[in-house]
Parts: structure tokens; C-alpha cells; sequence
């Protein structure tokens, strides 16, 4: 099993879970994130003190998956929020030793 | 009523001889009119809503988050302390017959002259009590926007009680209760000398004297949330309308004709900052157009029953300009942290109209002509008043803050300064969940 | 003249006949003032901002963010719920003139007699009837603070609607009608009883038979933003100058008087309940001053026409320890669920007020003597009046409530209480996107 | 008065004299009464308090976050602006008496011919000219609902500065200034077509011009927070007495039904709109209350001075129900983007109300009889006003739009829209931290 | 050393901490977070329109813990938010390379 | 590579941000997060009502970093932090399987 970080725009993340969910994928948890990276932040201007915001607001995506999940999850959320322009944000694999299901107390790919 | 007196012993001493407002003695049987008195009325209640939550809510959203929450309970308490101090001994200072053109005397402390009965021109003389009472709280609650962040509670309470007693109520002695600067025909219509320049002034020496707040010029101390300052702003140019064309003490020709300049120098200042805030800094922002409407309404204060529109358009122009750069350049260059530029929107605002109307003023409107009308020397007059107020508020300020400073201290330390005034002084924050 | 009144035809040829309102039948041609008609339509606007946002913000702040529109949307309701109902019965039930001294009859139902040109006193009746509106509306929404958070909100406008018939008309007659009370001598000037006691002793009864909410004094039900309760606050004390001051149906003496005292005892209320938390919880906060400056307007609402500024600063006082002592002993000890301390803070303060009315009252004042002044009847003549509203309003909330919950039933399910009622009720929330 | 003409060009070229305000040269000495002048400037006051923060918030709440500054800013903006172009031309083109019967002409430009003294029926006569000036500023503001969160900020600015000269200055004339629609008796006490239906009709086109919010319908564009959406409508409503009430134009018997039956009207509203959502939608939501009492309050204002408590009951039922239906069926049947519902709230309601006003006006009331009292040809002389409005504001917008699009084009780039217009337009945000 | 990662119900998160450090845990970091998974979001209305609200309010708690403890760690997690119903939540467990202290520079089961 | 997360005070942030940046690291997110630990968190009272608030605000910083930039990257994070008191925070250093770059597809070392 592994654990699927992507770091994505809020704008993408309709179109993420859509394609997340087409491909089976039936669980993911998400939250919001600032990101520091080569996307440049920007600059606000109050009464003349410039302060610089250097985070940019990203939506941070995690989905744990069998292993046979791991390289169509990272197509789907590829697909689905590439743009090309610099600050589409990046996907990290880990690896992922076990998995509970709360509810039934399920493990391993059955708790997925 | 004995049995009061032992209660608050505070409340004993002071001789109970009603004192008919002096002025009025040699009128006969002067009569309240329904319609001055309905105006005064609201006008009391929309200068109070101009501090709370007006004041309050203006200052709090250019807080951080973690200090929003001390922002609004200092000028609700100064509501609070205030009131209670006016009645106690600040009226009595600002208002009653004295020998002196300096100061009031005790003869009106806790308002024992008070009657249902008793008049003041053509309103009640509780009504003048009160409407002034508002004036009073206000312009204590303006000094907090340079203090905030930073400041111990405890202290600022001390130091605007001080202030009021030993600075505002005698500089309002000057000005309205017939003091010198009355005598000497300084044009003040409704506060731009006694409530602007007087909290700008003490602003500017006092948030010197606290230093910057922690990270000041090089941590992200960006407002947290400016839809309270809208708020806050919009409440300000809705109750200025009771602070200008109230002071007309009726309702009248005059009260109308200061609720029309003050729209218009409101509306010019707010374009004016706009403006060359776009110009300059590339985005017009929601801080300016408000700080610019602020500025304007500042400026038109003194000059709201003595200019005609097109006098008050210029005013509201010039102090959009001048607060401007008060707020973007002048602070930068002297390197003080006025948190949210008091001393730039109303030290600078205040003077900028206070001079102003003394060119601008129209004979057929206020009876006095400004230097547009030939009366050039009123022009000295003003900054004659000016000066005053800006050499007692500096001296008295910076005498206060000292002295409190060596008492109980007026800064908090730098953890707590960290952790925020929500939690450290009050103990409360604004939670999310 | 007659260009203008061809443009506002509603000018010309005014009704011709005259209908007096019968009270007045005797007098003769009575005629609206101005003066006084302005400040009641002033009056009648600032005590409706009283509710909304006044009281809907003021509560809001309290609660849970889960819950915070569900807050908001009572108040809102029943701003609208009661007004109908005020104008189908309610008017009719307090203000009609009966054969009997417990309740009007239905002669003014849906304001029938509603003329342009009918007079009450020296202003037009239909001001009186929705000045009067207003009242009956902030009673109702006080009392939705002692059960938010887990009331269903059908019940709630059930309970609301059948309480301002069968309790709040009943009393506000027997007050201010006409009846017993008022015949009997009892003083409230502008609702301490019929406002504050009778929807505090409502609230009481009524958290009582709802239940703690979920988690009560175990999980963290902190208040979510205190920004919106300190706006709300400021607003009720703002309003409270209509609430009080409009009391009393004109521009006058008595109007000014009633507004002094109103700012200083809430004002004495904020800093006593400020003092006594600091001293005994370490921490002056937010949601304590604004809270006692309410008990201090709370206390001096009976009390306004008929004391002086000495009397208000006592009343003031008192109040703000005693609510502070019913906040935070008595309802621990008691361990009802009272939300947003509704009871403490309206019941105990009306109360408080209504008894020191009896104490302070200055007969140069309002007219009658206070215990102070030797009529030490006035005191059990006031706690006639207490018990009478508490009796009534007890036991007909009680039964009310009952039908309610053996009928829809009264409160959420425990899913939609930890969902939140903004979901679960209401379909909406608040959100960050 | 040189020195001033040479600084601000614009003030130049207009002759110096005085003009009395023609109407009332022929009055024998009109006097000026305190009570209606009172009553006029807290009428202003509250008037102003519609669009800042009334207004500003009621939109802002329904925004998204990222644009809840930039929906705050236009209206506190357009309170800038149209104030200062209503001092140069506007009032002028409005209430200056012209020979033609369809727009005033420049003789009162830069309100050249106001005094202290000089009287319009019994207030001041620049207290006449910012009463309504409130109303030109509210109506520029309404329009922005529509064309929130994509249109260019500087596009919006001369949007409605060229829609209220244009559009705004000239209707005022034609229903208040003497035009041909109060020549013809169309029934508008303060209103409902030139406020209402003007602004309505000019935000449906603009809108519809402007094209949809990008991801309207798709994506999740829920209101942000509802919280100041209540504040806000709360604030109209208590804003809206001064707004109706105030249109009697004095403190009397007309002001007091007319705000009787606006109460009346928006409580209905509220009801009725939450009754039919609570049975189709399965729950009764803020937002909706909220909606329904500003369209009950958007069809009482034609016919506050003409119509009685019941007329006002159906009148507000109606509004709810139409309004209701306007904005969660009609809008999305014609598919196009009115943010906040201008078109359904202010358009349909100020039909809506129009049209009732000709059903329910009663003689002894407004000294107009309506269908009810048998005086069908009301109706009709209503839907000819309803009409000219229409026809003008919806053409002269189409063309104002269309210019401007081709000049400095009116919607924000994609992405700017998708960064969000506080940051894009103004280089703010709401912070969190 | 293992992260165990535990998503859960926002309600359950004080029982979760009292039940956590009943069985010896001292540290502990959570978040909010937004979860997509078989419990169903919900749907508001305003004005007619539609928004699916496909994500429910969850809490993320992250707990570092040495190996003899994950076990523990898990059953306590499990056993306090264990209602049966949809939407209880997962928990994963990764394996944890190295763990520092800032204040002291401990490492390893140390800085735990 | 390595995943490291950093749990800190907020005062810290730019801190650190400067110091990684002054080190070559291009890219971190961050997030808010409450932390349970030795520091303690505060109690409030409203009207006589004590709530204890248990959990601290803090910020997390997660770094994705290749193999030779781990202890440079620790040593920054933990110079710039540590002040020495209670509360100064935690790294934890995860094995990281897979990193890409959503804009070019660029996996590896290459992606971070
Ligand atoms: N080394 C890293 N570790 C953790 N997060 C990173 C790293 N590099 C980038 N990110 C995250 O990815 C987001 C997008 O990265 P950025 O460099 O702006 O765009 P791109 O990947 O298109 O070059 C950043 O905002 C940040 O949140
Ligand atoms: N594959 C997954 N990857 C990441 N998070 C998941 C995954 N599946 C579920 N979750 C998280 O767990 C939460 C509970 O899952 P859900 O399916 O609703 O309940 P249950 O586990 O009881 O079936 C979700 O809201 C989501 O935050
Ligand atoms: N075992 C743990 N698992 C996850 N996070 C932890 C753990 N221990 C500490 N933390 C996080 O580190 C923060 C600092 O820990 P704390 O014990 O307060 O300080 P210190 O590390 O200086 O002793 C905590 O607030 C919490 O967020």
C-alpha cells in the first residue's frame, strides 16, 4: 500500500476527486495547505507597508492505495491538474505499512 | 438621600444648589424645542455608535488576529470609564463658570445641578451633558489605534483617564466653555481642534514613547481582517453626521448645511486617497478609500457650519492628500509605529482642516469670513489655536505615559506581545471551530 | 406651496375627519408635535436595530460557528413573526381599552383604526402602535438566548408566537394597558418588567425544560467570535437610548434625563461586572464588560424617567455585581443550561432594576418618590409588580413549552445537535473557501 | 473665490449668483420646521446607513471570500463617487425646474444656490439635496449585486458614474422633479421605479452583458458567510424607515403609517418567502428570510404614504412570493448571472410594488385611491411609469455597458477571476492568521 | 519508529486525546481536515441553487510513536472513536526514519 | 529522498523559510496545525465557565528533500528554531518512495 501526497491549486480540486472517483478510487482526505516553491507569492500594500506573502493557498490531497491504485492515481491527479504553468504543484509517494478501517477494524487493502 | 451618599462615598461633598448653565442666566424663560431636542437626541446616538462599535471595529480589523479581540474592549471600556469620569468631574471641568480661561471648576462635578427642567439653548441641559459626554469618549478611543498591539491594558485605562481629565476637558474649557481660545475667535464647529488634533497629538507622543510593536518593518503584521474596518468606517461617516451637524446644538438651517459639507468632504477625501493611492501604488485598496473618507471627515470637523460645498470639496480633497502621505511616507521616513496612523488621519487631518477653515469659512454660512473672503488674519488665529492644543496635549501626554511608565509599566512583555493580547490580557480568543 | 403639493399629492386634502385615539376623547384637539413625533420614529428605528442585528449578533457571538446562523435566523424571524402577529392581535390584547384589568380585547385587531391623522399624546397612533412593535419584538428574541444551540426551530416560533400572546400582551396591559399593575402604583418606565423580567423568567423556565445542551461542562462550547457579540452589544446600547429615552413619547426633559441615566449606568454596569471578573478570575474580558454594561441597561430600564445620575451610577453598579454573581455562581449552582445567560443578565437585572426604582426614584424626577425619599411602600409596591410578571410568565411558559414537546417536540435529535444546527435545520453554513 | 476656482478647474465656469430654488420663490416666508428638519437628518443619516454597511455587507456576505473586500469597496466607493457627482450635476439635472418635462437642466450645478437659509417646504433646502443624495448613492450601489466577483473595478466606477447621469438624474426627474411621469400620476412615495425598478432593470442587462461568473452552475459558489449578509439586510430594514418614512418629508402622520406599513410589509416578505422555501426546499434558510424582507420592503416602498396595514400585509406576501420565485426559478429558466438576484429582489419587487401600490392605495391615506376603492385606472397610469422606466434604464445601460466594454472592457481577465478580486483588484486579502 | 496517521469524526477528538494519554502517549498533532469517502456529504440551497458539499469536516491526528507502542497506540485510537457508523474514520501507519527534538537534539525513541 | 515534516512555533516561520531557502531547499508547504506536547496549552473562562484549551497552535513544514540535503536541511530547521524552551517543536524524517512534478512530469530528484 502507499500514501499519495499531491499538493495541487484550490481551483483543481473539483476535477481531481471527479477523476479520482472514475477510476475507483473511493476515499482521499484533503486540506488546506500554503505552498513555497518556484510560483512566486505576492505582495499586499496597507497604508503604504508593503508586506510580502511569500505562501501561495494550495489544497493538499492524500489517498491511500494497493499498489496496483499507485500508478493510476498518479495519472488521474496528473491529468487532471496539469496546466503547464509553473505552481501545478507536485505528488509524493510514501510508503504505507498498514491500514485501519475504524469502523470494522478491517486492515491491509481491505481498510482502503 | 443620605443613605446614598455613605454607599458612595464618592458620590458626597459636593453641594447640591442646582447651577442653571451660566450663559443662559440672562435670557428669559428659555424653552426647549421639540425639534432641536429630537435631533440633539439622535445625535447623541450616533456619535456613541461612532465609538462603539464605530471606533472599535475600525481599528480592530487592522489588528492581527490575536490582538482583535483587545482592540474592541479597549474603546468599549473607554465608553465605560469615560462616561463615568465625565460625570464625575470631566463636565464640570470642560463646561462650568470659572474665574479662569483655562479650566473649569468643580461646581457641576457628578452633574448635581441636573434638573428635568433645566435648559441649555433650546434643549435640555441633560441632553448637553450627554452629547458631550460622546465627544469625550470618542476622542479618548481614538488614541488606542497607535497603541494597540502592544499596550497593557491596565495602563491605557490609567492613561486615558488621566487624559481626559487633565488634557481633553481642559482644552474643550478652551474652546466651547469660554475659555482663552474661544475669546480669541478660534473657529471649531464641531471638534477638529479639541477631539482630532488633541487625540492625534497625544497619539503620535505616546506611541513613541510604548515603541514599535515586535517585528514591526520586517514581520507580516498585515490587517487581519478589513471587512471590520468597512464596518467600521461606514458607522464613523454615519455618526459624524450627528457629530458635525449636532454640534449646531438644533435643528436647523445650520445643522442641515453641516450635514452637507460633511458628505461631501467625506466622499472628496475617500476619492482623493484613492486616487493617488492608485496612481502610486498601482491598486486602489479598500484600507485607503475608507483611511481617505476618515481623513475627510476629520478636516471638515472644525469647518462643517462655517463652509459652503464647494469650500468643503477642497477640504475633503487636501486632507485626502495630506493623510496620505502622513500614513504612506511621513511615518516611514520618522520611523514611529503609529499602528493604525492616528496621528497621520487625525493629527494631520485635524490641522489640515483646522487652517483650512480658516480660508474656506463663508460669512453667509457662519457668520465669519476666511481668508478667501478677505479675513486673512483668521488664518493666524487658527494656528494660534492649533499650536495651543498641540503643546498642551504633547507636554501633558508624554508626562502621563511616563509616570505610568514607572509605575506599572505601559508595555506588555515580549511573550505575551507574541502570544497575542486576546489570550495574555483578557484571556479569551476568536476560535474557529 | 402648491407645486410641491401637486408633486406629494400625499400632502394635500388630509383626511378630513380626525379619529382620536378614545384616552384622549376628552382632551381637546390634541395635536402631533414634531418635534417629539421625530424623536419617536428615531426611536422606533434604533430600538428595531436593538434586534437586529442588536440581539441576533450579540447571541450569535456566543454560540458555536455550527450554530451561528441558526442564532442569527431567530432573531431575524421573529422580528418578521412577531410583528404580523403584533398587528393581527397582540396591539389589540395590551393596548385596547377592556372592561376587565388583565387583558385587552380584540377591538383593534389587524390596527383597524389605524388613521393618518389619528393622535396618541402629541404623536400620530400608528407611532405608537410599531414603536410599540418593536418592544414586543426584542422581548421574544431575548429569550431564544437561553435556548439556542439545540431548540428546534419550528417549535421555537411555535413557543415564541403562542408566548407574545398569552404572555406578553397580557403584561404589557397590565403595565401599560390600563391594567391592575399600572392601577396598583407599580413603576417601570420603558419595560424592566415588562420587557427584561418577564423574558428572563421565559428563558429560564424554559432552558429548564429543554435540557443542557450536549456536552454542556464537559467539551469546549467556548463562544466562537466575541467580535460579533461586542458589535452586537454596542448596538443594544445604542438602541437602549430609544428603548429608554423614547419611553418617554417626546423630545423632552424627561426624554434627555432618561438618556443620561441610561449611559451611566450601563456604563458603571460594563466597569463593575470588569472590576469584580478581574479581581476574582485575574482577566478583564471582552464578554464580561459588554456583558455588564447590558445588566447596567437592563436595571435602569424601569428606572429611567423616575432617577438622576446618582441613582443610575447605583443602579448601574449593583446590577453589574449581581448578574455577574447570577452568570457565574448562581446558574452553576443551579446547573440549568441557560445558553447566553439570558435569566441572569435580563431576569436578575430586571429585577435588580425594578426594586432599586422603588429605592432611587426622585420625585422631582418622574414624579414619585423613592424609598430614599421616604415613600419606602414604593419598594413592596415594585415587588408586587416582580411577583406578578414572574407568576404569570412562569407558569404560562411552562405549560406553553409542555404543549409544544408532547406535540412537534422541542429539540434536535443529538446527530443534528453535534452537526449543527446551521445544517441541520437550516441547510447553510459558514464557510472559508 | 478666485484662488479656489483656479485649483479646481472643474468648479469653474458656472455663474456665481445665487438661485433660489424656483418652487418656493413664490411662498410667503416659509419657515423651517425643527421637528420635520429633525426627523430629515436622521432620515439621511439612516439612509446612508443602508449602503454603507447596509448594502456593502448584504453582497458581501453572498461572495466568496476572495471578494468579499472587492464587493465591500464598490459600494463604499460609489458612496464616494455619486455623492461628489451629485454636488456637480447630478441633483441639478434632477430638481432643477427646466422648461422640458423630461430633465432638469444646470442651473443648480455644484449646488451653487444652496444657503444656510433657504428653505424647500418646511427643512432646510440643503437638507433636501443630500436626502437625496442618499438615494442616488443606494441605487448606484444595488446595481453591483449583479456584476460581483468578474467585473473591473475601474469599468464599474464609470459604469455607474455615467448610469447616474444619465439614467438616475433623469428618471428622478420625470416621477419627482416635475417630469412627465408625476405630470401623468404614476404613484412613487419613495421609490419603488426610480430606486427600485431603475436599478433593477440596469442590473439584469448589465449582468446579462457582462456574461456569467466563470464556473456558474458547476462549481461552488455558496455564500462565504452569511453572517454579514443578516447584518446587512438588517440594516436596510432599519435604514429603510428613514428611506420611506423619511420620503413624507416631515415628522407626521404620513411618516408614521409609512413606516407602520413598511414594517408590515418586510415582516410579510420575510414569512412569505421563508413559508414557501421551507415547503419546497424542505428548509427555511437565512438567506431566504433575509431576501423575502428586503423584497417585502423593496414593494412597500411605491406605496408607503398611499396604502394601510392590511394593503401592506398583501403587499409584503406578494413581494415574498414573486421575489422568491424570481430568484430560485425565473433566474435560472433565463440562465443568466445575477450574483446576488438585483433583477429578482429590486427589479421584480419594485414592479411588484408598483403595480400594488395602484391596487391598494387608499384615499384617506395618501389622498390617491387605488383599484380597490374603485379607481382601476390607477393601474394602468402605474404600468406606464413601470414602462418609461424600463424602456430608458434598460437601453441607456445596454449602451453604457457596450461603451465601455470597447474602451477599457468591463470583466477581469480568467484568472484573475480565479485568483479572486481582492487581491487581483485591490492587493488585499482577508487574513487568517 | 511509526507516524500512525488517524482520521476521525471532530467530535471524537477529546476522547481521543484523554485515552491517549492514559496509555502514555505525550505528544500528539492534529488539523483540520476535509474527507471524501463512503459517508455523503451534504447539499445547501441558496436561492435556488445547488451546492453538493461532497466533504465532511474530519480531524487528522499525527502521533510519532516508538515500536512498541503501535499497537497500543492503534487499539486506543480504535476503541475511543469506534461508533459503527459510516464515517469513522481510517488510520495509517508509516514507517518513521528518524525523529529529532529541536529543543534538546534528541533523537530516535528519545525525541518521541 | 526523504520527506521531512517540522512541527513549530508560528513566530518561527519566516525563520526557517530564510534558512532553508539560504540552503538551496526551493520548495516546502505548510499548514496549521494544533500540537499536543509538554507545552501546555491555556484555559479561558466566559462568565464563570472554564474551557481548557489543550492544544497549541502550530505551524507544520513538510520538505521533500534528495538524500544529501537531509542533514543540512535538519541542521537549518533545527538552528533556526530552537530557542531552548518547551514547545520548540519536532522534526520527523519519512522515506519518501516517489516525488513528481505535476507540470513536466518530471519524477525523482529531478521533481523536488
Ligand atoms: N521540495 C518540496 N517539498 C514540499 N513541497 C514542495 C516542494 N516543492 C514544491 N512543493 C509544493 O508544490 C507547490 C508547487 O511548486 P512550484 O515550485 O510552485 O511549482 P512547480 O512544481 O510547477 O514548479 C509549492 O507551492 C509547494 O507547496
Ligand atoms: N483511501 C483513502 N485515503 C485517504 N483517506 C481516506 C481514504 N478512505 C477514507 N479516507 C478518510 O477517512 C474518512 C472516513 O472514511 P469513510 O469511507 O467515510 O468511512 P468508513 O471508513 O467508516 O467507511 C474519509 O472522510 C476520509 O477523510
Ligand atoms: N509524539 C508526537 N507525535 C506527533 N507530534 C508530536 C509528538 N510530540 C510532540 N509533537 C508535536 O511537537 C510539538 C512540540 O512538542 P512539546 O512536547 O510541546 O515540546 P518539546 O518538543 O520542546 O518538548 C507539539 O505541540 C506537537 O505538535
Amino acid at each position: 500500500m502507499k500514501l499519495i501526497t499531491a499538493i495541487i491549486k484550490p481551483s483543481k480540486l473539483q476535477d481531481v476527486r471527479s477523476v479520482l472517483v472514475e477510476i475507483g478510487i473511493e476515499g482521499m482526505t484533503t486540506s488546506e495547505v500554503s505552498g513555497f516553491g518556484r510560483q512566486k507569492g505576492h505582495t499586499e500594500i496597507y497604508r503604504g507597508a508593503e508586506y510580502e506573502i511569500s505562501f501561495v493557498p494550495k489544497i493538499k490531497i492524500e489517498v491511500a492505495v494497493t499498489n496496483d491504485q499507485v500508478d493510476s492515481t498518479i495519472e488521474a491527479i496528473t491529468s487532471s491538474t496539469r496546466t503547464g504553468n509553473i505552481g501545478d504543484g507536485k505528488i509524493f509517494v510514501l510508503d504505507l505499512d498498514q491500514t485501519i478501517r475504524i469502523r470494522t477494524g478491517e486492515t491491509g487493502n481491505e481498510a482502503i | 438621600m443620605t443613605t446614598i451618599l455613605k454607599i458612595f462615598p464618592l458620590l458626597g461633598g459636593l453641594a447640591t444648589l442646582f447651577i442653571f448653565y451660566p450663559a443662559l442666566a440672562a435670557e428669559a424663560k428659555p424653552k426647549i424645542d421639540t425639534g432641536d431636542t429630537a435631533w440633539l437626541l439622535t445625535s447623541t446616538a450616533i456619535v456613541l455608535l461612532m465609538t462603539i462599535p464605530g471606533v472599535a471595529l475600525f481599528y480592530a480589523g487592522m489588528a492581527r488576529k490575536k490582538n482583535v479581540l483587545s482592540v474592541l474592549i479597549q474603546s468599549f471600556t473607554i465608553t465605560c470609564l469615560i462616561s463615568i469620569i465625565w460625570m464625575v468631574v470631566g463636565y464640570s471641568l470642560a463646561f462650568s463658570k470659572s474665574e479662569n480661561s483655562y479650566i473649569g471648576n468643580f461646581d457641576l462635578a457628578f452633574l448635581n445641578h441636573l434638573t428635568t427642567g433645566a435648559v441649555n439653548g433650546t434643549i435640555p441641559d441633560s441632553l448637553f451633558v450627554v452629547f458631550q459626554m460622546t465627544f469625550a469618549i470618542i476622542t479618548a478611543a481614538l488614541i488606542t489605534g497607535a497603541l494597540a498591539e502592544r499596550m497593557k491594558f491596565s495602563a491605557l485605562l490609567w492613561f486615558v483617564g488621566l487624559w481626559s481629565i487633565i488634557v481633553y476637558s481642559p482644552v474643550t474649557f478652551w474652546v466651547w466653555g469660554g475659555g482663552f481660545l474661544s475669546g480669541a475667535g478660534v473657529l471649531d464647529f464641531a471638534g477638529g481642534t479639541v477631539v482630532h488634533i488633541n487625540s492625534g497629538i497625544a497619539a503620535l507622543v505616546a506611541c513613541i514613547m510604548l515603541g514599535k510593536r515586535k517585528g514591526y518593518g520586517v514581520e507580516n503584521l498585515a490587517p487581519h481582517n478589513l471587512v471590520l474596518t468597512v464596518i467600521g468606517g461606514s458607522l464613523l461617516w454615519v455618526g459624524w453626521f450627528g457629530f458635525n451637524a449636532g454640534s449646531a446644538l438644533g435643528a436647523n438651517g445650520s445643522a442641515a448645511m453641516a450635514m452637507t459639507v460633511t458628505q461631501i468632504a467625506a466622499a472628496a477625501g475617500g476619492l482623493a486617497w484613492m486616487l493617488i493611492e492608485w496612481s502610486i501604488q498601482k491598486k486602489p485598496t479598500a484600507l485607503g478609500i475608507v483611511s481617505g473618507a476618515v481623513a475627510g471627515l476629520v478636516a471638515i470637523t472644525p469647518a462643517a457650519g462655517f463652509v459652503g460645498p464647494k469650500g468643503a470639496l477642497a477640504i475633503g480633497i487636501l486632507a485626502g492628500l495630506i493623510c496620505f502621505w502622513g500614513a504612506t511616507v511621513l511615518k516611514h521616513k520618522l520611523k514611529y509605529d503609529d499602528s493604525f496612523d492616528v496621528f497621520a488621519i487625525h493629527g494631520l487631518g485635524g490641522i489640515t482642516g483646522a487652517v483650512l477653515t480658516g480660508v474656506f469659512a463663508v460669512e453667509a454660512i457662519g457668520g465669519t469670513a476666511g481668508a478667501l473672503e478677505g479675513n486673512i488674519s483668521q488664518i493666524s488665529t487658527q494656528l494660534y489655536g492649533i499650536a495651543a492644543t498641540i503643546i498642551w496635549s504633547g507636554i501633558a501626554t508624554a508626562i502621563i505615559i511616563f509616570a505610568i511608565d514607572k509605575t506599572i509599566g505601559i508595555r506588555v512583555d515580549k511573550d505575551s506581545e507574541i502570544e497575542g493580547l486576546d489570550l495574555n490580557q483578557h484571556g479569551e480568543m476568536i476560535h474557529g471551530q
